[in-house]
């Protein structure tokens, strides 16, 4: 069988009501992709909190932008790409402080990019300037 | 339509009990950050976060949990985790909550272990 | 309140596999806006027959076209817009015939523009030609 | 995830009942189409179909027995329905349907209709 892809796309206004939403979409095409209950949990579970972030981070809580969400499945892997219009940011200048640091510092943040990156098998943050950002993540299907 | 997320608070011996119920998200994260606040402000530090209910958790809701653990036990309480289910156990473990906090198979454990204290 | 109009939007693959996945993103809309549960039920039913028919007829059932829809919510109404860019057809010359008939003619379609129009408060069909096809239907919210 | 539908055929009394669980739209009609078909073509004419788990039909799915209707009466049978939770019934009832076709609180009483045909 020739690799055949199919696309879904979700706009939706950057509000977090909409995360459910989101997480729905996602679930219904990590199931088409053949994962598993556990697997799809984790699938959605990484889509929400780049999607958080950009509603929090990128569009400063305002909540009249969009953010769209892309889904490609194909054979072998099946991605998400999150696009928003708003403030970009600089993956490799995240200091990593250990979850014991930021419980000592009363933290309540810093840890949603670790979850992605321990999910999905790639993650790629693209900046085109004056124009979008995209966080691209990748899962690997039928790996072994 | 949005995330579903309740919090109930009960007495239970020595300890506040804080039943959640649903999708803890950066959605309704607030609304449980409120309710630790509202039960520490009233002298409760010995909780249990009964999450037998508890379907979703995302790194807002596990913040939560992060961003009050220092407080209870300054004030010589502690904040327990009870009756996850597998799924939400695991997000706790990616992210190496188990050597953080006190995680309990049962509400029951988690206030045995303050009696104990 | 000023009426603030949100927007979501999904593209799928004209597949009927996509139907459960459609249906879900509409009660999610359906939910927000206020409906209960019957109403929400009755609202993704309509926006299914609606794109069925794109699927099946406007698409001639080639699973690789693009389904769109989009729903507007605002404080009096919500409204779904199925965009395909397939064939079009003129609602003013379908027949209309009676459930008998059809039973005796072992027909197995001719009934989902009437549930849509049963279900909606309205229905407009508008051809873009060369470009695209809208179904637009509207059903009002807060209804005396 | 594509709609999830199934049916189940068994035999009750002078009736063969087709129990239909799930979603019966646009995708999922086919299969239970073919369903009826093989029940048909293996000589049963007094069809019930159950619809007690189901939770979803559109016009595709009403279609079916919309198609069958006439051929099971012809041949000395008919199809009855049973056990619609509301929802359900008013799809068929926003059609017409209960003046076409026998539609009956529970299976028990689409079967006892046919026995005492
Ligand atoms: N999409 C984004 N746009 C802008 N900044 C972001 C984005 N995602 C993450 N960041 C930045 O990276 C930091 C770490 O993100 P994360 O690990 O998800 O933790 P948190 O969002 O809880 O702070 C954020 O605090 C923010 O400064
Ligand atoms: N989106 C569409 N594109 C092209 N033709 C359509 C479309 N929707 C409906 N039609 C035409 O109108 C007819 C009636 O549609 P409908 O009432 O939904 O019944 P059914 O789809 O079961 O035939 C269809 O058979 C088809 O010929």
């Amino acid at each position: 069988m020739a690799s055949f892809e199919k696309t879904f796309t979700l706009h939706v206004p950057s509000s977090t009501e909409n995360l459910a939403m989101i997480r729905d979409f996602v679930s219904s095409i990590g199931a088409r992709a053949g994962l598993d209950d556990a697997q799809v949990l984790r699938l959605a579970l990484a889509v929400d909190e780049a999607c958080a972030n950009v509603i929090e981070h990128a569009y400063g809580s305002e909540q009249f932008h969009e953010v769209t969400i892309h889904g490609e499945l194909d054979n072998d892997e099946l991605s998400f790409v999150i696009v928003d219009t708003g403030r970009h940011f600089d993956p490799a200048h995240l200091q990593s402080e250990s979850v014991e640091e930021l419980v000592k510092q009363r933290k309540s943040g810093g840890l949603g990019l670790r979850l992605i990156r321990t999910i999905m098998d790639d993650v790629q943050y693209r900046i085109i300037p004056g124009e979008k950002n995209e966080l691209r993540m990748t899962k690997k299907l039928h790996k072994d | 339509m949005p995330s579903k997320f309740q919090v109930t608070q009960r007495p239970h011996g020595a300890a506040c009990i804080l039943a959640i119920e649903g999708f803890l998200d950066a959605h309704t994260a607030p609304e449980f950050e409120k309710a630790i606040e509202q039960a520490v402000q009233a002298g409760n530090v010995r909780l249990v976060v009964d999450c037998a209910r508890l379907t979703y958790i995302s790194s807002a809701g596990l913040g939560v949990f992060m961003s009050f653990l220092e407080d209870v036990r300054e004030r010589g309480g502690d904040l327990k985790v009870a009756a996850l289910d597998a799924n939400v156990y695991q997000v706790f473990e990616v992210l190496g909550f188990p050597a953080l906090l006190d995680i309990e198979p049962t509400v029951e454990d988690a206030v045995t272990r303050f009696e104990g204290a």
